[in-house]
């Protein structure tokens, strides 16, 4: 517990507008606020959970923590240092500690490598190994993610998705990252094969002492691997809580809402349902003040005008008005 | 017990590919009763498409084999003008994706007023009436613009009610609906998903609800039919189904989905993956994941026997009901 | 339905690891072998660049003496192409003019695939500016009509071979450029490139080992399809006498120079014309074949 | 104005159009402006001369009736006819003459043609109405000749005065037929002058038609929709001969094929190599071959049918006393030599530098070819320096005196000498040729001058050039100048 | 839309000017020179020069430029060195054979290659479909210039059917129609057979035939709509192909169009012609594809002009 307690990345005031560009000289007309003002902390050890419906930020928040999307503003920390603004060479060098697994296991890997090609990549990168102890290393880390060597002679496009995704993983394994943003790893895998996946992960943090960012729209899933969560709503975060918090007592509208759209597993469960009204409005112009507010059942009408703020609520946090 | 409306027998359809061929659907049985909704689930690629898509009579593949009859009429061998004024009309299909099953290059109206034209033989004026009227029923707000909007100005949600109220502008007996909310978000599932409760028991059209989430077919479904590899391999009422699955893979299936009210224990999992069509194994096409596979699962292919009351099952396991006494 | 009942009788063996059996490369293989317009193509390819390099053994008569006593005399055993109106083999030429045609048409390409491969490059994968620059100045090449370009940058050059092949090289420019923007841009954004960024790979790392090898298929049906063409528009400007110089056999040149005698020898100019149909067709038949293997979607 | 259908005119017996096909389109009917071939068939119908060339090339008088020189040779008054009338209704009178010759003279209206009289002409004087006088730089024999030209053409003054520039557009002579309509690229319609003051028009109006392909232009006279078309390809002319709706002339050209040598570079600056060059051709070959029997070998560096001109004969096909000649030189065998040639320009221009290659390769040189476009052609070879050794080109007199036929070439200030050939003595005898008015004189003069120029060799020899036309049956009165003009004053269509 | 129209046609002028400095320093690099041409051969050096102080062609090149696009803003392309006409009028004169030849050449090549595209594509694979495309191939494959010849040889000189050129009348167009469009309705029949085929797997196509349409109706009125936007965009494209190969075309069977007066300009380093006529048929061209992006509104709705 006391590991959980140590801050590995601290995410301050994290924005990252797209501009939408008009005409021939590419004025710059509107932003796309896709992420608009995040503040938590990862801590060393644990999987934060961060779920949202569809466009609402959540990749663009996992691609800005790792800088691979310049953020528009705010401060990335990562072991005290700020990521945001530092030397590309530099950068380079603590990308290591930190990588990524994606959603689609088909577009993740370049279909032109072989799978052991892969996988040493970073090590080539970083000049870690070379030769034969690469090539020993390539064939630790796929029995590590449960292939064998065997397969390091073959092309991606010669595994089903389940076993790219591994693939996905040794290669996000080989620097030995404390870190890794996992975005929609298993939204693309059939459900037999999500377990698999889902069982590897966990194993994989177990082993290695690995903090994970675990991106999803599947609150089952979120739920089952996460220590907490974070809900996200149109490029703001609305509530962050340990998961049993969460899942228990939602406070803000939406994640209550939320929660009960899930469809449950149990023909005979008989539940409550929120239904929400309407679409999630575009970034592009989101609501004035909440911007939960024209779908909310507990809206106020200081909900229309002000931005609610990001407070701590019995040791989680919620921006909802309700709890102001 | 109510009427049959829809009975596949024994439907194989296969696909000619270069890489051979691929028994996509392998003999599968299905019925479907007037006003119910049948779930059909299963993994990836498992032929649950191309089921529904023979049923339509609109797959590229070949039917080699089984039988379709719908209303007591053998679709098989309908003539292509006949099956032509079946579909849209008794039978209606919504498809996954909203976003690529609308034509981009047509109003909502056009095409929903296309379907009425056709079938119950409306004027343009009055299709486009009835047309508003259904947007109306699917709960869409301003229908009087958005009939003559184009797709590409609606949202994925919107899409989809347009979907349901194109096939359900004629009065269809069956709708067969193939994971009509896998691609949009939760919330917005949910309204669909009542939407389609409402619509059924408002007119009394049976749905073939097509879905590989379980939490789906729990919440809507009637009866469900568990596909593995082109098969059936289990059949029962929903309830039954999830309280008391009999094929092993069934059983995996259930254990290996996280729920929201679970446990944080590890899930289960099944072993290896599912096997590519086309590259099939003697004996039941799930034993090599199979923890209970014996000599006999790897050499021969289970029936698929009732095994109690409306509940079926493909697996060397468990013996037929009517054998066992 | 024998093939059906072949399909259910395959054995253990294959259906192991069915899928990890062969590699994209031999997939494409035989996905082209088994097109039978592409092997005819490819064979008809071939079939010329045997005859380019065997040229001063297989041709029957030096392409450039004249004999002036057979002057136009139609085909025959000893002249199976017939004589053109310095008495001089048609065939014998036309065997020498496949050098020619080839380099060309090849090296005109391979011109405009390095440069426009650069440029396309450039543009797509960092996009801005240079973007914005590169495809205005495409824009302009693009505003004339191709063959008119073509025309233009030979008549300042000079005529002769290898300013043509300059010219195609210069004039094909624009589409490679275009092309090769679009597919880098359809990959740039991919996640197995965000997942080089993310382990700190550098921009000349990322272009080289997975931008140009993955956007190259389509290059390399365009170029196929597009040496076609080369070879057709080098004719045509030695048509208009702004490409080889006599007497060097040049088909295209030869074809014009044989229109003067169509009527009395209609043969001076059709066997040429066959010949650049010949070799063309191939390279269609050929990239018609190279896009179904290696790029489906392509629409060429 | 008159106008064509004013009174009942011989011309305006039926609808009879004459369609003449040209391998292009004139430039400018301003005959003081043009230097095209295609310009000047046409204006030699829409004016008249002092003096012509009858069909022999004797000199006869045209709107002069008669003229007398000076003592000193420097000073000739031209008679005019009375009562010849400008198309416009003007008068030709002795006023017209001097301003139509002053508007060359002054070079502020930067006619291209002037050089061709302002080298002799002082100045131009009216005696009286019908009297007007030549004053001469300098005695200048071949000056009937240059009159004859049909750059000589005489304006309307009044149509000078008001159109300016544009003259060339719309033009007004006396001439026989006078312009109706030009639409650039389709065609230029001439029509009757109802008011010729000489032997009426014949044909109600004459088209000319612009058509570039040589195939074309000879199908088009087997159809019919052309009645006249020139030139014909060598390999139609045997065909149209065997048509016998269609009559095929070929008409001896004053033009001569040649190529020329850099006779200041090696190995052409020794006489030996020159002269082997002139043995190594086989001249025949191309006469019969290639020109198809529609030429014949140069016998000279002027043409036969060129006044002064002396044969002094060809030089015969030798292959190996070229090589011999070469070997005595020293010139090596696989030596590369340039060969630049124009291709379009003459009739089987390309062709027959292509043999000429073969000729030269033959005798152990390595002959590099390099084909022109006319355009670039003509600039490349105006400099010596571009690199060619050897060019193709031709030279015809319009004069069809031996003046303007050897001083532009052989004279070392030559205006067109692009061999840089240079030789004190020919100099002298094209200088005094110029000026000696004595024609018995002159002739001696330019048959050493021929010698001279054969023995020295500066060009390769090749032929004198015919020039083919081919006529309907029905049309009559066509025929070809040996200045190359088409002469269609007394055509008459049946 | 208006306000579309007038964007695009603002940045049409960039693209023009690009290309009138190209081509205007492009033709000034091609060596011969123009006073030479104009004195012609016979003249001397001092006639020469004189020729060309009048043409101002003494002047440096970019002073030359600058009148030239002064000229060209009030409209004026500059006056023939060779004829002393307006240039607009030499090319007015000749563009109505040029623009007769091109739009029957597109003519050939839509009737002939959008036929033979959908053909194909209906019955993707069959035997019809392979000889089909294997004949457009061969389409392909032709040089204009050779199919232009052997048009000649066969329908005029053999049987005597067609005229082998000039341009006066629909007659004398048919076979260099014919020989100029023929190529391009291989590309456009392949095309459309790709776009049809690409259209014709896609889900919406899956909804109408679920709705009962009509197979015709699925195929003319929901495909074919659907793949038009590639296939006008390559018509716009082989606008320009077709207008560049008319200079061969019109070579071959001797009309007196654009084209040939382009080379003939060429050859006579008749500059302001030069320029002029590439600058026009440029300007065609870039309009040409304007009216294809416009074109795009009609055929889907998706396309918005902002
Ligand atoms: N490169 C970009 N340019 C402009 N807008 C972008 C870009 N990338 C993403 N966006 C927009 O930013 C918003 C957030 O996108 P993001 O991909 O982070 O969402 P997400 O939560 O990951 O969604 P999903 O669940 O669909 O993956 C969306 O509205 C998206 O349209
Ligand atoms: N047109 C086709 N050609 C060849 N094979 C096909 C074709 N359509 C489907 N198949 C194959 O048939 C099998 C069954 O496909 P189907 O679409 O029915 O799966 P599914 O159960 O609907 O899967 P999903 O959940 O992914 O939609 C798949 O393996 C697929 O590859
Ligand atoms: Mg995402
Ligand atoms: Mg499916």
């Amino acid at each position: 517990m006391s590991m959980r307690q140590t801050p590995l990345v601290e995410i301050r005031n994290l924005k990252k507008y797209y501009p939408i560009t008009k005409g021939l000289l590419k004025r710059t007309v509107n932003h796309v606020k896709a992420v608009d003002g995040l503040d938590f902390t990862i801590y060393k050890g644990e999987t934060l959970g961060l779920v949202g419906e569809s466009g609402c930020g959540k990749s663009t928040t996992g691609r800005t923590i790792l800088q691979l999307l310049q953020p528009t503003e705010g401060e990335v920390i990562y072991e005290g240092k700020n990521l945001v603004g530092m030397k590309p060479r530099e950068l380079r060098k603590l990308r290591k500690n930190m990588q990524m697994v994606f959603q689609d296991p088909y577009a993740s890997l370049d279909p032109r490598l072989t799978v052991g090609e892969i996988i040493a990549e970073p090590m080539e990168i970083h000049r870690l190994y070379a030769g034969k102890e690469k090539d020993k290393r390539v064939d630790e880390l796929l029995e590590v993610v449960g292939l064998s060597s065997y397969h390091a002679k073959r092309h991606p496009h010669e595994f089903s998705g389940g076993q790219r995704q591994r693939i996905g993983i040794a290669r996000a394994l080989a620097l030995e990252p404390q870190l890794i943003v996992a975005d929609e790893p298993v939204s693309a895998l059939d459900v037999s094969i999500q377990s698999q996946v889902i069982n590897l992960l966990q194993d994989l943090q177990g082993q290695f002492g690995l903090t994970y960012l675990f991106i999803a729209h599947d609150l089952s899933v979120v739920k089952h691997i996460s220590d907490r969560i974070g809900v996200m709503y149109l490029g703001r975060m609305v509530e962050l809580a340990d998961k049993h918090d969460l899942y228990d007592t939602p406070l803000h509208p939406y994640t209550q809402a939320l929660l009960s759209a899930v469809p449950v597993p149990d023909p005979l469960a008989k539940r409550e349902r929120i239904v929400l009204q309407g679409d999630v409005p575009s970034p592009a112009n989101p609501p004035q003040g909440c911007t939960f507010h024209p779908r909310c059942q507990a809206c106020m009408e200081i909900c229309k005008t002000q931005r609610p703020k990001w407070t701590e609520v019995d040791g989680r946090y919620v921006a909802c008005h309700l709890y102001e | 017990m109510k009427p049959k409306l829809l009975e596949i027998k024994g439907l194989k359809t296969y696909f000619q590919t270069e890489e051979g061929v691929v028994p996509a659907v392998d003999g599968v049985d299905i019925v479907v009763y007037e006003g119910e909704t049948v779930g059909i689930v299963g993994e990836s690629g498992c032929g649950k498409s191309v089921t529904s898509l023979t049923t339509m009579r609109l797959t590229p593949g070949k039917v080699v084999a089984g039988s379709i009859s719908f209303q007591e009429r053998d679709l098989l061998a309908l003539s292509d003008e006949e099956m032509r004024k079946v579909r849209g009309n008794e039978m209606a299909m919504i498809f996954q994706e909203p976003m690529t099953s609308l034509n981009p290059v047509f109003t909502i109206g056009q095409q929903i007023g296309e379907a009425i034209e056709i079938h119950m033989q409306y004027s343009k004026q009055q299709a486009r009436a009835r047309a508003i009227d259904m947007l109306k029923l699917v709960g869409i707000p301003r229908a009087e613009q958005i009939v003559d909007e184009y797709p590409h100005q609606l949202s994925g949600g919107m899409r989809q009610r347009v979907m349901i109220a194109m096939a359900m502008s004629c009065n269809p007996k069956l709708l067969i609906a193939d994971e009509p909310t896998t691609a949009l978000d939760v919330t917005i599932q949910a309204q669909i998903l009542d939407l389609m409760r409402e619509l059924k028991e408002k007119h009394n059209t049976a749905i073939m609800m097509i879905t590989h989430d379980l939490g789906v077919v729990a919440e809507m479904c009637d009866r469900v039919i568990v596909m593995y590899a082109g098969k059936v391999v289990e059949e029962a009422d929903v309830v039954t189904l999830f309280t008391n699955p009999k094929h092993p893979y069934t059983q995996g299936l259930m254990k290996s989905i996280p729920r929201l009210n679970g446990t944080d224990e590890r899930l289960y999992s099944i072993k290896g993956s599912v096997p590519i069509p086309g590259t099939l194994r003697k004996g039941c096409t799930f034993a090599p994941r199979c923890e209970y596979a014996t000599d006999i699962c790897r050499q021969e292919i289970p029936e698929l026997n009732e095994i109690e009351d409306n509940h079926s099952c493909r697996c060397w396991l468990y013996e037929a009901k009517g054998e066992q006494a | 339905m024998s093939q059906i009942d072949l399909a259910l009788q395959q054995d253990e063996s294959t259906s192991e690891h069915a899928y990890a059996s062969r590699s994209q490369w031999k997939m494409m293989v035989s996905r082209f072998k088994k097109n039978k317009r592409a092997m005819v193509g490819f064979w008809m390819v071939v079939f010329c660049v045997t005859v380019a390099l065997l040229a001063p053994w297989v041709a029957p008569y030096d392409p450039i003496e004249q004999n002036m006593q057979i002057m136009l005399e139609g085909p025959s055993l000893s002249h199976p192409f017939g004589t053109d109106e310095f008495g001089r083999d048609i065939l014998s030429r036309i065997i020498h003019g496949t050098q020619i045609s080839l380099m060309t048409g090849i090296v005109g390409v391979l011109i405009a695939v390095i440069l426009g491969v650069a440029l396309g490059t450039i543009s797509g994968y960092f996009g801005g500016l240079a973007d914005t620059l590169i495809m205005r100045i495409m824009d302009i090449f693009m505003a004339f009509p191709s063959f008119l370009l073509a025309l233009a940058i030979v008549s300042v050059l000079g005529p002769g071979m290898i300013n043509v092949m300059i010219a195609i090289g210069i004039f094909s420019v624009p589409t490679f450029a275009r092309l090769s923007r679009s597919s880098v841009i359809s990959i740039k954004d991919k996640e197995y490139i965000e997942a080089v960024k993310a382990m700190g790979g550098s921009n000349l790392h990322i272009i080289i080992k997975h931008v140009i090898p993955n956007s190259i298929a389509p290059i390399i049906v365009l170029s196929s399809m597009r040496i076609a063409t080369a070879i057709i528009t080098a004719a045509g400007l030695s048509f208009l006498g702004m490409g080889a110089q006599p007497p060097t056999p040049e088909w295209g040149a030869m074809l014009s120079t044989g229109r003067e005698y169509l009527r009395v020898a209609p043969h001076v100019s059709t066997m040429p014309g066959l010949a650049i149909m010949f070799l063309v067709l191939g390279f269609n038949m050929l990239g018609d074949g190279l896009r179904d293997a290696l790029d489906p979607k392509m629409k060429l | 104005g008159n106008n064509a259908s004013s009174g009942e005119q011989p011309a305006a017996e039926g609808p009879k159009d004459l369609v003449v096909a040209l391998g292009s389109e004139p430039i400018s009917l301003d005959p003081q402006d043009a230097s095209d071939g295609i310009s000047l068939h046409a204006t030699e119908l829409i004016y008249d001369k002092l003096v012509t060339f009858d069909k022999d090339m004797n000199i006869i008088p045209e709107l002069a009736k008669e003229w007398s020189m000076s003592e000193d040779g420097k000073s000739w008054t031209f008679t005019l006819q009375e009562g010849a009338k400008f198309q416009d209704g003007e008068p030709v009178n002795a006023e017209a003459v001097k301003a139509s010759f002053d508007r060359i003279l002054d070079k502020n209206n930067k006619l291209k043609r002037r050089s061709l009289f302002a080298d002799f002409i002082e100045s131009v004087s009216v005696e009286s109405e019908y009297k007007v006088t030549f004053q001469l730089k300098f005695q200048y024999a071949p000056l009937l000749a240059t009159l004859a030209h049909p750059n000589g053409g005489i304006h309307s003054p009044k149509n000078t005065a008001e159109k300016g520039k544009s003259v060339g557009k719309s033009p007004v002579g006396s001439g026989p037929y006078q312009f109706k309509e030009w639409i650039s690229g389709e065609k230029l319609v001439l029509e009757a002058n109802p008011n010729y003051w000489g032997e009426k028009p014949k044909v109600k109006s004459i088209t000319f038609k612009p058509v570039v392909e040589n195939a074309a232009r000879s199908l088009m006279l087997e159809t019919g929709e052309a009645d006249v078309i020139l030139p014909i390809p060598a390999t139609d002319i045997d065909r149209l001969k065997n048509n016998d709706q269609v009559k095929v002339e070929l008409y001896p050209s004053n033009r001569n094929l040649y190529m020329g040598m850099n006779t200041q570079k090696a190995p052409f600056d020794n006489v030996k190599v020159r002269q082997a060059l002139n043995y190594a051709v086989d001249k025949e070959t191309i006469v019969n071959k290639i020109m198809m029997g529609n030429a014949k070998p140069a016998e000279a560096a002027i043409s036969g049918l060129t006044w002064g001109y002396s044969p002094v004969g060809t030089y015969p096909y030798d292959p190996e006393k070229a090589k011999q000649l070469l070997a005595e030189a020293g010139v090596k065998p696989g030596t590369t030599i340039k060969l630049w040639t124009p291709e379009g320009r003459y009739l089987m221009d390309r062709q027959l530098s292509e043999f000429v290659q073969a000729n030269l390769q033959a005798v152990g040189f390595n002959v590099e070819f390099r084909k022109w476009e006319w355009g670039a052609y003509q600039e490349a070879i105006d400099d010596p320096n571009s690199g060619y050794d050897l060019f193709l080109l031709s030279w015809a007199v319009p004069t069809n005196d031996a003046d303007w036929g050897l001083r532009p070439n052989f004279s070392t200030e030559g205006s067109n000498n692009r061999t840089l050939f240079s030789n004190a003595e020919l100099d002298a005898l094209i200088d005094q040729g110029m000026k000696t008015t004595n024609e018995e004189e002159r002739k001696q003069i330019y048959a050493k001058a021929l010698q001279i120029i054969k023995d020295e060799a500066p060009w390769i020899f090749l032929v004198e050039m015919k020039q083919p036309i081919g006529v309907r049956k029905n049309v009559e009165g066509v025929y070809g100048s040996n200045t190359e003009r088409l002469i269609l004053r007394d055509a008459d269509k049946k | 839309m208006f306000a579309y129209i007038v964007k695009r046609l603002l940045q049409v002028i960039p693209t023009l000017i690009g290309v009138s400095i190209l081509t205007f320093f492009l033709i000034h690099a091609v060596p011969g020179d123009p006073a030479r041409m104009i004195a012609g051969p016979e003249a001397s050096a001092e006639e020469v020069a004189e020729v060309r102080e009048h043409l101002g062609l003494d002047q440096p090149l970019y002073v030359q430029y600058g009148k030239y696009v002064s000229n060209l803003l009030k409209g004026d392309l500059g006056v023939s060195l060779r004829s002393e006409r307006p240039v607009l009028d030499e090319i007015m004169g000749r563009f109505p054979s040029t623009i007769t030849l091109t739009v029957m050449a597109i003519a050939v090549m839509v009737v002939i290659g959008l036929f033979a595209g959908i053909f194909s594509a209906t019955r993707p694979n069959s035997l019809i479909d392979n000889v089909t495309m294997m004949v457009s191939l061969f389409g392909i494959s032709l040089p204009v210039f050779w199919l232009g010849l052997m048009l000649i040889l066969l329908f005029s000189y053999y049987l005597n059917l067609l005229p082998s050129g000039g341009n006066d009348g629909f007659s004398h167009f048919i076979l260099p129609a014919l020989a100029l469009g023929l190529s391009s309705s291989a590309i456009l029949a392949r095309l459309t057979r790709s776009s049809m085929l690409e259209v014709i797997n896609q889900d919406f196509v899956r909804t109408a035939r679920a709705k009962g349409v009509k197979e015709k109706l699925v195929v003319y009125k929901h495909t074919l709509k659907n793949a038009l936007i590639p296939i006008v965009t390559i018509i716009g494209l082989e606008f320009g192909t077709l207008l560049g190969g008319a200079v061969l075309t019109e070579t071959v069977f001797s009309i007196n169009g654009l084209g040939r007066f382009i080379i003939q300009s060429i050859q006579f380093r008749d500059y302001p012609s030069i320029q002029g006529s590439i600058l026009f048929v440029a300007a065609i061209f870039v309009i040409v594809n304007l009216l294809v992006d416009l074109c795009y509104g009609l055929v889907d709705p998706r396309v918005k002009y902002e």
